[in-house]
């Protein structure tokens, strides 16, 4: 077997604690399918979500980055995904600047009730990925 | 020794041929000269007074593997981690060639001797190519050095003419050279033709050189407590670029990484312009201000270096004094030394 | 070819903890190969916690001992906070021995002082129990042991100072804290003074000190007050280490260094150079 | 036009008496030194040495960062500021790290600094010798050398000073110098552009060149004066963010995160690409950041004292492009 059949991408999530997270508790406990690629990180906001986690995650040799949060206007905490916003609209393209694929990032606003949502995100991402093939690793160890 | 001729075409093929054993060599990229390991089509620069790094990064590299460890259960296996490296280092300039003779002292002479430097001092060939143009910066005549010395170097290669290279082998590696590309070189020139150009490069005027540095360490040896100390260091930015480009500087910490039972141990340049360089787990710092690491910078390079190796810890390849972002190198600081009384008034 | 580098550590195991203080431990430990490396009282050995990182540590068991390697470790940074956590059974790294040693010979025959405060007791320990066993005894006079904590919990090597070393030849112990407690009946005072009151007369004496900073500096005065001279005063210092063999550049002192000069100097050696530890 | 060097007599004046009269401790300006085509930071702290001040619009290094080194330390530090300098001033005083009572801040109107490595290619090339003065006349720059008056034109200025707009500084206690009306040419992110162009082949390829070279110096950090972190994240232990090791990609993921770090509170200085020993384009990096806040979010001079940073609030009805 080559080591591209054998290879499933390597997707690491980082979904805020009220919304997205609960969104994909809700995907699990309808028993929806997605791939298992995603690798789940709970944040309290999706405004935690510094962007070091995410050159790290790169950095470690994740093939994808997803950051999921509450839609504008349903924060938890009021307005944290406002500033998440911003910052991720900056980081999109500076990563893109970069010579990241922006195929390999991703934001998205889930809702704790949108189950089937967050199994559709993951599921195109992970598609979206796995045709784009492993990422290259920038770091041996931690 | 011997000598032979290298023409300027052949120049290319001897680049091709030691690429092939692995070849490390000045390149220009982005506006600046780095040695850089020579692969694919990646061309080796001319017309350079000095790359910014400098021949350090060969034989003592910024990060060095010493050895890998594993930790699985509940044991541990350590195994070393042999020198990587280039076999051929072409394009050095005589004063680091000399650098090399500097780094000996503390790698590969005394009770202890670090057997990765010493393997690749033993393996490395050092082409060097003496200096047709002279930098503002560079101040290698006040170290008894030329622009055509040939202290450190295996090879040393002089512009004969428009055509051609004087090349000078010395020793087994750089006997060995000449032998093993017979078809390269041509003969050597009528010694007197030998000797003019040698002598040619090697009396060559170097402006900043002539700073004189009789007495300088008899000086600092009654300078530690002084206030110039201070002066110079409140303009250091503390980021040791001074440092890293140094070819005689050789500071360096271990490091490990590890992820799960495996890791490495690494061994990395280190600076002693840097706060962290002495600070103890405790807390303690014995050297917590810019002036005492700025001391300690220069002191060691002439005074303490000296006292202990018998010559200067500077070869005067002007890297400092053109790279340091607030003119706080090596040349400013001797004109200071030798500018204020040595008790500083008090 | 086989590679080896002076910088590269032997596996070792850790085969017994005691615990000292609240943060300080004893480690005994025994190279995996089995051969324990020659050393002498005041030596130190690099100790590697693979992944953590490296630390300089004086050897505190004494060269007659012959079974293991012991090392009094101080909880206050990464490495050490990693052999705090370790287990017996652990598997560290260890090369060494390095540095200098007390000067046993220039000693003989002479009255030793040892004046230790806190973890400091740890190189000097090394020392006394070589000065007392029984091979070497004869060489040496009377034993004074000067030592202080801040408080009775952070007194190291208990046992010994109370149940070994006052029962030893010619040997005093004296022990004083910060800070009492309910129990504690001995004197209670820092560790400068406490010297003065004990008052060791400097006639055909030694005295071997260490300890926190702080407390050398007043030590030192206190020694100077009592009538010692410089070359009669030894003390082993403490510096930032990284390759422990003279090449990684931090812990000089002017052009002496203290991992292969040192760590043990005299008074008298220590005034001629440059005053930055 | 006049330039910076009219002043030097009032500001070595001045300096004397604000030292002698103990009003500072220390004066932070300029003084020509070993390579007199790059003075370099002086500090006075003499009412003597007030003589060795210069300016001049070789002077480019920024002086407010040094205030860092006096934290915590009694008394008021002199402090010569430039237009860009008082930026920094202003980013220090923003983020908490000096208090405003311990600068006195000589101002000086600044019409554009000359690009020290240009003049200095052509003085070596002509062999113009040492620099003694440097003049403003008009639009040129006349430098008097040991070979005599050499004249400059405007292309000798700092790509950073053609667009600027804050020739006089926007902080201080006295200013030197008369007021120069702003003329800056319109503020455009071409080298930006440029980048943005390449394929994303091109552009991995570009920056893992620049990356790759890095010696991690970190004097880009170091000179920063919005990197002014008490303890940089860089340097904490636990968790640790970048190891020692050189490779390209702890490096990347340095310069990433200090550009991001900085996002919105760089003030465009330029000392990073200035103090680069191996001519990283880190410029580039903040620039990239700074266009996309102008685009994306309407605040075109995130740099301006006036702004509030722009990462630090946000509009409801900010683009959204996530689903």
């Amino acid at each position: 077997m080559s080591v591209k059949e054998s290879w499933e991408p390597k997707i690491i999530g980082f979904c805020c604690n009220w919304c997205s997270y609960a969104g994909a508790d809700l995907a699990g406990t309808s028993r929806m399918n997605y791939p298992a690629s995603i690798r789940v990180i709970r944040v309290p906001c999706s405004g935690r979500v510094n962007p070091q986690f995410i050159a790290r995650a790169f950095q470690l040799g994740a093939d994808g980055v997803l950051v999921a949060g509450c839609h504008p206007g349903d924060c938890h905490y009021s307005t944290g995904n406002y500033f998440t916003r911003r910052r991720m609209l900056l980081l999109t393209r500076f990563l893109e600047y970069l010579g990241v694929d922006p195929d390999r990032f991703e934001v998205r606003w889930i809702s704790g009730s949108e189950g089937q949502k967050f199994a559709d995100t993951v599921r195109e991402f992970t598609e979206r990925v796995r045709a784009l093939g492993p990422s290259p690793k920038k770091r041996d160890a931690s | 020794m011997i000598y032979r001729t290298l023409k300027r075409e052949s120049m290319a093929v001897l680049v091709d041929r030691l690429k092939e054993g692995g070849l490390v060599a000045p390149v220009r990229e982005d506006g600046v000269v780095v040695f850089r390991p020579i692969q694919g089509d990646r061309e080796v620069a001319s017309d350079y007074i000095n790359p910014t790094n400098s021949v350090k990064d060969v034989f003592l590299p910024q990060t060095e593997s010493l050895f890998r460890f594993n930790t699985a259960e509940k044991g541990l296996e350590i195994e070393a981690t042999p020198p990587e490296g280039p076999k051929y280092v072409l394009g050095v300039r005589p004063c680091d060639a000399a650098a090399l003779e500097l780094l000996d002292h503390v790698f590969a002479e005394g009770q202890y001797t670090d057997s990765y430097y010493q393997r690749r001092r033993a393996e490395v060939t050092v082409i060097g190519v003496a200096c047709d143009q002279v930098g503002e910066s560079c101040f290698c005549t006040a170290f008894g050095l030329s622009p055509g010395h040939r202290r450190g170097a295996d090879v040393m290669m002089y512009r004969l003419d428009d055509e051609s290279y004087l090349v000078a082998f010395e020793g087994e590696r750089g006997h060995r050279l000449a032998e093993e590309y017979p078809d390269l070189f041509g003969e050597a020139p009528a010694e007197e033709t030998i000797e003019a150009v040698v002598t040619s490069y090697q009396s060559r005027e170097v402006p900043a050189g002539r700073v004189e540095l009789d007495g300088i360490t008899e000086k600092l040896d009654g300078m530690f407590e002084h206030p110039l100390w201070a002066k110079l260091a409140a303009r250091c930015l503390k980021c040791g670029i001074c440092t890293y480009l140094c070819p005689t500087c050789h500071c360096f910490c271990l490091d490990d990484e590890a992820l799960g039972y495996e890791g490495v141990r690494y061994r990395c340049w280190d600076s002693c312009m840097y706060p962290d360089y002495t600070l103890m787990a405790g807390g303690h710092n014995p050297r917590p201000e810019k002036a005492n690491r700025t001391r300690q910078r220069f002191m060691h390079k002439l005074n303490y270096f000296v006292h202990n190796h018998g010559e200067f810890q500077c070869v005067g390849c002007g890297r400092c004094v053109d790279k340091c972002p607030v003119g706080l190198h090596m040349l400013a600081v001797i004109y200071d030394i030798k500018g204020v009384d040595s008790d500083g008034g008090q | 070819m086989a590679v080896s580098n002076v910088l590269i550590p032997k596996p070792a195991t850790i085969t017994e903890i005691v615990d000292q203080t609240p943060d300080v431990k004893l480690f005994r430990v025994v190279p995996d190969d089995g051969e324990i490396f020659d050393y002498r009282p005041g030596q130190c050995a690099m100790l590697s916690v693979l992944g953590r990182g490296e630390s300089m540590i004086s050897i505190t068991s004494s060269p007659v001992q012959k079974d293991c390697l012991e090392f009094a470790v101080k909880r206050v940074g990464t490495v050490t906070e990693a052999l705090h956590d370790a287990e017996e059974g652990f598997k560290i790294g260890l090369r060494g021995p390095y540095g200098n040693n007390f000067p046993v010979d220039f000693m003989k025959g002479k009255n030793l002082v040892f004046i230790g405060g806190g973890i400091g007791l740890a190189p000097l320990r090394s020392l006394i129990n070589y000065v007392l066993a029984p091979a070497n005894r004869s060489d040496y006079g009377q034993v004074d042991i000067i030592y202080g904590a801040r408080s009775p919990a952070d007194l190291c090597f208990k046992d010994e100072l109370k149940e070994v070393w006052p029962k030893a030849e010619e040997t005093r112990v004296h022990v004083t804290v910060d800070v009492g407690d309910d129990k504690w009946q001995g004197p209670v005072g820092f560790v400068p003074p406490f010297l003065e009151e004990v008052g060791p007369s400097p006639d055909n004496a030694v005295a071997i000190t260490c300890g926190p900073p702080i407390m050398i500096k007043f030590v030192l005065q206190s020694l100077d007050k009592l009538g010692f001279t410089d070359e009669q005063i030894i003390t082993t210092l403490e510096m930032k280490m990284q390759c422990g063999v003279g090449k990684c550049g931090r812990c000089n002192l002017g052009d002496k260094y203290v991992c292969v000069d040192g760590p043990v100097f005299s008074l008298a050696q220590l005034k001629e150079l440059p005053q930055e530890f | 036009m006049s330039g910076m060097n009219q002043v030097t007599d009032r500001l070595r004046e001045r300096v004397r008496e604000l030292l002698a009269d103990g009003k500072i401790h220390t004066f932070i300006g300029y003084e020509r030194a070993w390579d007199p085509y790059r003075p370099i930071p002086f500090f006075a702290t003499e009412a003597g040495e007030a003589e060795r001040l210069i300016i001049d619009e070789l002077c480019v290094p920024s002086t407010p960062k040094y205030m860092l080194d006096f934290f915590g330390r009694e008394g008021v530090v002199g402090l010569l500021v430039k237009g860009c300098d008082s930026l920094a001033v202003e980013r220090l005083l923003r983020d908490h790290r000096v208090e405003r009572e311990s600068m006195y801040i000589i101002g000086v109107a600044c019409t554009g600094l000359l690009d020290r490595d240009k003049v200095k290619a052509r003085a070596l090339e002509e062999g113009w010798g040492a620099v003694e003065e440097v003049r403003r006349e008009g639009d040129a720059f006349v430098l008097v050398t040991a070979a005599g008056e050499k004249e400059l034109g405007p292309e000798y200025l700092m790509e950073r000073c053609r667009t600027c707009e804050v020739k006089v500084p926007t902080v201080y206690d006295e200013l030197l110098g008369e007021e120069v009306a702003a003329t800056a040419e319109p503020r455009d992110f071409a080298e930006v552009a440029e980048i943005e162009a390449m394929t994303p082949a091109e552009r991995r390829a570009y920056w893992e060149r620049q990356f790759s070279r890095c010696i991690r110096c970190f004097a880009c950090r170091n000179v920063c004066p919005a990197c002014n972190c008490r303890i940089c994240v860089f340097e904490e232990r636990v968790p640790r963010w970048l190891g020692r090791k050189t490779d390209v990609g702890e490096q990347e993921m340095f310069h990433f995160t200090r550009a991001l770090h900085v996002a919105g509170r760089c003030v465009d200085c330029g000392e990073c690409d200035r103090v680069c020993p191996v001519n990283i384009p880190l410029r580039k990096l903040n620039r990239k950041l700074m266009k996309d806040i102008g685009e994306l979010f309407g605040i075109e001079k995130p740099f301006m004292p006036a702004e509030t940073e722009p990462l630090g609030q946000f509009r409801p009805d900010d683009p959204d492009e996530f689903e």
